[in-house]
């Protein structure tokens, strides 16, 4: 049966709009999640986006402003869960700038290897995802074969896959075993040749090409402006790297270039992550080299000698009395913190990642703002694909890499 | 500082719920076949917030392929997919569109929170932020960790085909089922 | 804007020449690519009848440890439950009686011992704050279930098999660590 | 690399402004003060313009709730960095929780839009002439502004908890 | 003479519709599993296999499943458009087989019996007018479903079908130039006795390769569905064995046009350098059906291949490449073509 046109109360004025309004999301496929677009459309051009974000919001700071340090490792694990290490160091060296603590070099450079691997898983997630969105999916599945070889490093340090946990104020809890090692020796050695593969199938396809070029471009001046970081800034054209710029966790020590594009558009992206990741392979190659070079008693350390804040040995928790108070102190997040103010930045896989955090004293910050690069850098999302085909909105948002974690904290 | 015990040897599990067996002997050879089909075929619509939706795609890919159990056409609209996956956090403001999503979809239809947040909110007691699905709707199987290991993806799904061979099809007609969604207020 | 940093090194943006603007380079190299992937072999892991071996040192599902007597080792100092990030942990204290010398190693025990493992996020900070060798995350991952009461692992799911009364089974839960000392694994 | 000391900035700030600010500190490193609240446009947009100092990428923006101090509890922190010369400066502005009005940057900082829209969810501060300042990332529904130190943190539906034993 | 209808005539055909159909149903299906396996297997995954051995009775369960599914009609939708559109979209699929000879003939019970439903002359036309019909299945469906990704899904399908069925009628006719028939059946008694056309008209073949694919909404061209920009396009608001359907016409779209290249252009049921008239009638008749499913098996994986391997095209650069590269090259290929014919005729 037939409807009749007067049983349907349409809104205000829709017979004389000539425009289409389409509700892009939450659950839609490619906004991964939690996103909702409201585009409104021209046939398939994009006259108008609004976005709206807050679909996970967890309230992270206020969840921060109750726990000790050490507790909120897990929190900024599931922030940007694609490249949870990284935000898991970037936490300790706040926590360590403000506490005044020296990590030993070993320290440094594992920290080095766990980072840019994290890099590496996130990227890759990223550009083939870019791949799926353009409708080829067999890259992606590549990919991931890797990256559950990272995992498999991780939890061979950490006892996790991706919500790692790993590293503790002052250094990692435990030494890397041989079979990370070797993990990650087998890593570096297929790696490359996949990632050569991957660039093969999507790099120089014009079909890709033509998806991509020109698709969601920003100039250097606007993505300065919108608070641009990470990938998506150098693929605009600046050479920003907070690794470089601000060196942490002895990234001085390492050749590294920074790759930068030139029009800011997803192919841009798409390359300077694909290029990211040869860096980063360039990069752990080169620490993996410094840690093998630590021999004897040196070739132990994998924490800062700080007893007011790295937990002392097991066994000397079950037999030391002074060692059980330390213990018990740290745990109970006792130990002196510092009043003080700190803001640390490390290179996340999505731009500067920031842990801006307020301390009085007491056993938890009293403040803690994450500056999540994605949150940041999503705002320009309307600006990039308005005047653009639906197509172009979807291959835009996957390539500027959202992490809902990240964006909503 | 690796530990002295490898293995929980004492892993608890409960028998499928009351409510959900077919009828019984009385069960027919063609019921029987219609939720063996069923079983083979849980077309998933992975409702992915955040981190556990990672490892659903660990759980797709290649070392654990979740096509092996038929489940890998993976349908993003909600009418033509089976069951349910939410994975990740639910805050209150995305509660009604789960909700939605799960009234779009057909019966059959099942509900699996994958992860800590999805099943309980996880470390996230916080304001914002939903504790447990089963808040909004039915959920059949709890998948806990956070996230979950892809093993624990498939232990999961492989509770859910259980079941579904067990469960009868007249099981959506029955008061008991009715009375359930009634306690959503779902018609 | 000029360079900030010396660093720089721009990705190459070629245009498309004319053989790779034909479509059919890219397209036939691909094909021959995932061809090539077409008779790899598979990396896949038959999930149920087959398992992945996990790292020892990975997170899974609690065990309450218990001396080489049967004795708990637990002492119910609450800092597993103070570490705890996802509040999961509950526990009751009790002092130790007269003749449970066989039960309780310390004093003090853990009356009640409980962990919703729907709370539980597994990141090992309990594990890691026990004073007392008393609980260690397992290399068994949490298993599903179809009821949210089931997720309550009480002190009786907890714990590891007694040494003396069910060897076999205390055996399967050392795994293939039984029979190295406590020093060796350090 | 960097030309740009804190003590010229400092220098620069108050060549043009007078004595205005306060708080003047360095914790680790990085400038620190503080401006009347009328005055933190002005004060950004001169950081910006000058070409000495040129103050033009926005880190970060957001701000922390101090209920002790009667007057001037909530906290607008704004970071700034200028990438030339790889020096980050943070910026101050202090206003009353009863009137938190406070001059927005959007037009500055494109940057700001979401930033600011995140304070005023968390904290309440009204940002004066932003283009569209409602709530980002909780419910519209929402009646106060959960990250003022007075609001709990739980959700007060929780059922399954019990630990009054570590009461937290 | 006009009602002394052969009534066994009517049983034999009535009896080869049944089994062409149900051919047609049961490769479909496999093809399903086919696409699964193929593209597990070329993502180094496994693919079903629990169902049954290797997975063989997983397209059944589907099925089942699809069938017992409930039926949801949306509120605010024509219901009987809603439903027609999956029926359209089915049957137009369907009909195309009847003019695909199949095989030359068998010998049974003394009868003499054509592989083919029916021997139109004008076949080719037959194919195009229902392969253009096959469009509305999919613009009814999408526009009764009353929502606006399947309204999208069907408008890119309306266009995309009506841009590559110029190229490819095009193509067609460079071929028709050829071998001078529009029958079906005597292209491949050509073919049998010559060459295969494809040694005639390369372009014209790989022409109507990339609009085939096309037609048949397959990656680089399965826009109308794009499961990451439109859900699932036209199907989105479908459930239950309407799904089922529009999933199905699919795939026996895939398989008609592999039979129909393989007929034009790869000789159909001619097996190469075989002589058939030497073997016995029926064993020909087999070898010569066995011919033909191998080579529509290879088409096939070529659909699926294809696939998996490549991103797909945007709308506008679809449109683009239909009207300014294929259908220019068409046109280029079939003056060509009338060059050579009028050129070594003479």
């Amino acid at each position: 049966m037939p409807i009749m046109s007067e049983d349907i109360l349409l809104p205000e004025g829709a017979g004389e709009k000539q425009t289409t309004t389409l509700n892009l999301g939450p659950t839609h496929p490619a906004t991964h999640g939690v996103f909702q677009n409201i585009l409104e459309l021209d046939g398939e051009r994009i006259l108008k986006a609004t976005s709206t974000v807050g679909y996970i919001h967890r309230a992270f700071e206020k969840i921060a402003e109750r726990r000790p340090l050490y507790q909120i490792t897990p929190l900024t694990d599931r922030l940007n869960y694609c490249s949870s290490p990284i935000n898991n160091m970037g936490w300790h060296l706040t926590c360590e700038k403000l506490l005044g603590v020296q990590t030993p070099k070993r320290v440094d450079y594992l920290r080095v290897i766990i980072m840019e691997l994290a890099r590496i898983a996130d990227h890759l997630i990223c550009n083939s995802i870019v791949g799926v969105d353009s409708g080829a999916y067999s890259g992606f599945l590549y990919l991931m074969q890797y990256r559950e070889l990272i995992y498999e490093i991780y939890e061979e340090v950490c006892g996790s896959r991706l919500t790692t946990n790993i590293g503790r104020i002052g250094g990692f809890e435990r030494n890397f075993t041989n079979t990370a090692f070797e993990k990650l020796e087998k890593f570096l050695k297929e790696y490359p040749e996949q990632l050569n593969e991957f660039e093969k199938l999507f790099k120089r396809n014009r079909i890709f090409m033509e998806r991509t070029i020109g698709c969601g471009p920003i100039s250097a001046e606007r993505a300065l402006n919108y608070g641009f970081t990470g990938p998506n800034l150098r693929a605009a054209g600046i050479d920003y790297d907070v690794r470089v710029h601000t060196p942490y966790s002895s990234y001085q020590d390492f050749e590294f270039t920074i790759p930068v594009g030139t029009t800011g558009d997803c192919y841009d992206r798409f390359l300077v992550r694909q290029q990211e990741m040869w860096q980063s392979l360039s990069i752990i190659t080169q620490a993996y080299k410094k840690v093998q070079e630590f021999k004897g008693q040196e070739a132990e350390v994998y924490h800062a000698d700080t007893p007011a804040y790295y937990l002392p040995e097991k066994k000397d928790v079950y037999t030391k009395m002074e060692a059980l108070i330390w213990h018990f102190k740290i745990i109970m997040g006792e130990t002196a913190i510092p009043p003080g103010e700190v803001y640390h930045a490390v290179e996340g896989a999505n731009g500067e990642l920031g842990f801006y955090l307020i301390s009085d004293g007491g056993r938890t910050p009293y403040r803690l703002h994450f500056r999540r690069p994605c949150f940041i850098y999503y705002q320009a999302f309307p600006e990039l694909v308005e005047g653009g085909l639906l197509s172009d909105a979807i291959i835009t948002m996957s390539s500027l890499n959202l992490i809902a974690g990240e964006l909503d904290a | 500082m690796s530990r002295p015990v490898q293995y929980n040897p004492k892993v608890k599990f409960q028998g499928i719920p009351e409510g959900y067996m077919g009828e019984g002997f009385m069960a027919t050879s063609f019921e029987k076949v219609v939720s063996l089909a069923r079983k083979n075929s849980i077309w998933p619509l992975p409702f992915a917030t955040s981190c556990c939706g990672i490892e659903f795609m660990a759980t797709m890919a290649s070392h654990y392929d979740l096509a092996r159990f038929g489940s890998e056409r993976v349908g993003f609209s909600p009418r033509q997919c089976d069951l349910l996956m939410v994975m990740g956090t639910i805050a209150k403001k995305m509660g009604p569109v789960v909700r939605q999503v799960y009234l779009q979809m057909a019966e059959p239809r099942w509900v699996m929170a994958v992860g800590a947040c999805a099943s309980s909110g996880g470390i996230f007691d916080t304001y914002s932020v939903l504790q447990g699905i089963d808040q909004v709707i039915p959920v059949d199987v709890y998948v806990p960790g956070c996230p979950p290991r892809p093993e624990a993806i498939i232990d999961g799904v492989l509770k859910i085909q259980d079941l579904v061979h067990a469960e009868g099809l007249r099981r959506r007609n029955s008061d008991q089922y009715k009375e359930l969604l009634a306690g959503y207020g779902i018609q | 804007m000029q360079p900030l940093t010396n660093r720089a090194q721009a990705v190459n943006r070629a245009p498309l020449t004319w053989w790779e603007r034909i479509y059919l380079p890219a397209i036939i190299g691909g094909m021959a690519i995932t061809l090539k992937h077409f008779f790899k072999k598979k990396p896949t892991i038959n999930y149920p009848e087959k398992t992945r071996p996990f790292s020892p040192v990975f997170r899974g599902l609690h065990i309450l440890n218990r001396d080489e007597q049967g004795r708990e080792n637990c002492t119910a100092c609450g800092l597993c439950a103070v570490a705890c990030p996802a509040e999961a942990i509950t526990m009751e204290a009790a002092e130790r009686l007269p003749g449970e010398e066989h039960l309780y190693r310390e004093e003090k025990y853990a009356a009640r011992y409980e962990i919703n493992m729907l709370r539980c996020i597994f990141c090992g900070l309990c594990e890691e704050a026990c004073p007392k060798d008393a609980i260690y995350l397992s290399e068994t991952f949490a298993p599903s279930d179809y009821q949210r009461k089931q997720f309550i692992y009480a002190k009786n799911d907890l714990l590891i098999p007694h040494p003396e009364k069910e060897p076999e089974a205390y055996k399967k839960a050392l795994g293939n660590r039984a029979g190295k000392k406590r020093s060796e694994i350090g | 690399m960097s030309q740009l000391t804190n003590e010229q900035i400092r220098v620069a700030l108050i060549d043009k402004f007078g004595d205005v600010f306060t708080e003047w500190s360095e914790p680790l490193g990085m400038l620190t003060f503080a401006a009347p609240k009328d005055m933190n446009l002005k004060v950004l947009q001169f950081l910006y313009d000058e070409e000495s100092l040129s103050f033009r990428f926005m880190t970060d923006l957001q701000a922390v709730h101090y209920p002790d101090r009667i007057g001037e509890e909530l906290c607008v922190v704004y970071h700034l960095h200028n990438m030339r010369d790889n020096v980050r400066i943070r910026f101050k502005v202090y206003t009353d929780v009863q009137a938190p009005d406070v001059f927005s940057t959007t037009a500055l900082f494109a940057a700001a839009n979401f930033m600011e829209r995140e304070t005023y969810d968390f904290f309440g501060v009204n940002f004066v002439g932003h283009p569209n300042l409602i709530r980002v990332l909780n419910v519209d529904e929402m009646d106060y502004f959960p990250l003022r130190k007075e609001f709990p943190l739980e959700d007060q539906t929780r059922v399954d908890k019990d630990d009054e034993m570590f009461g937290r | 003479m006009f009602l002394s209808i052969d009534l066994i005539y009517i049983l034999e055909k009535l009896i080869l519709i049944v089994i062409i159909v149900s051919i047609s149903m049961v490769v479909a299906m496999y093809t399903t599993l086919a696409e699964r396996k193929v593209a597990a297997f070329i993502q180094d995954r496994r693919g079903p296999n629990r169902a049954g051995p290797f997975g063989l009775l997983q397209p059944l369960a589907d099925g089942l499943k699809l069938f017992f599914k409930e039926e949801i009609i949306p509120m605010f939708s024509n219901k009987f458009l809603f439903v027609l559109g999956p029926g359209l979209a089915m049957l137009t699929a369907l009909m195309t087989s009847a003019v695909i000879p199949w095989g030359s003939k068998l010998e049974l019970f003394g009868r003499e019996i054509s592989l083919q439903i029916a021997d139109i002359n004008i076949g080719i036309l037959y194919v195009f007018g229902v392969v253009s019909l096959g469009v509305y299945g999919i613009i009814v469906g999408s526009w009764s479903s009353n929502n606006k990704y399947s309204l999208m899904g069907g408008l890119r399908a309306a266009s995309q079908i009506i841009s590559y069925e110029l190229a490819l009628g095009i193509s067609l006719i460079a071929l028709l130039m050829v071998t001078g028939t529009l029958s079906l059946k005597e292209m491949v008694l050509q073919q049998q006795e010559g060459y295969w056309n494809i040694v005639y008209q390369p372009l014209g073949f790989f022409l109507f390769l990339v609009c085939t694919f096309a037609e048949c909404n397959r990656t680089p061209f399965d826009l109308p569905e794009a499961e990451n920009e439109l859900i699932g396009g036209y199907h989105t608001e479908y459930s239950s064995m309407k799904l089922g359907f529009y999933l199905f016409a699919e795939y026996i779209n895939m398989f008609i046009s592999s039979a129909v290249m393989a007929t034009l252009f790869f000789g159909g049921y001619d097996i190469p350098f075989l002589d058939e008239s030497t073997l016995p009638v029926n064993v020909a008749g087999v070898l010569g059906i066995v011919a033909l499913f191998l080579k529509i098996a290879f088409f096939l994986f070529l659909f699926i291949w294809v696939r998996w391997t490549i991103p797909r095209f945007r709308y506008d650069q679809l449109m683009g490449l239909g009207w300014k590269v294929l259908l220019p090259l068409a046109l280029l290929n079939m003056f060509l073509t009338g060059a050579a014919i009028l050129f070594f005729d003479k």
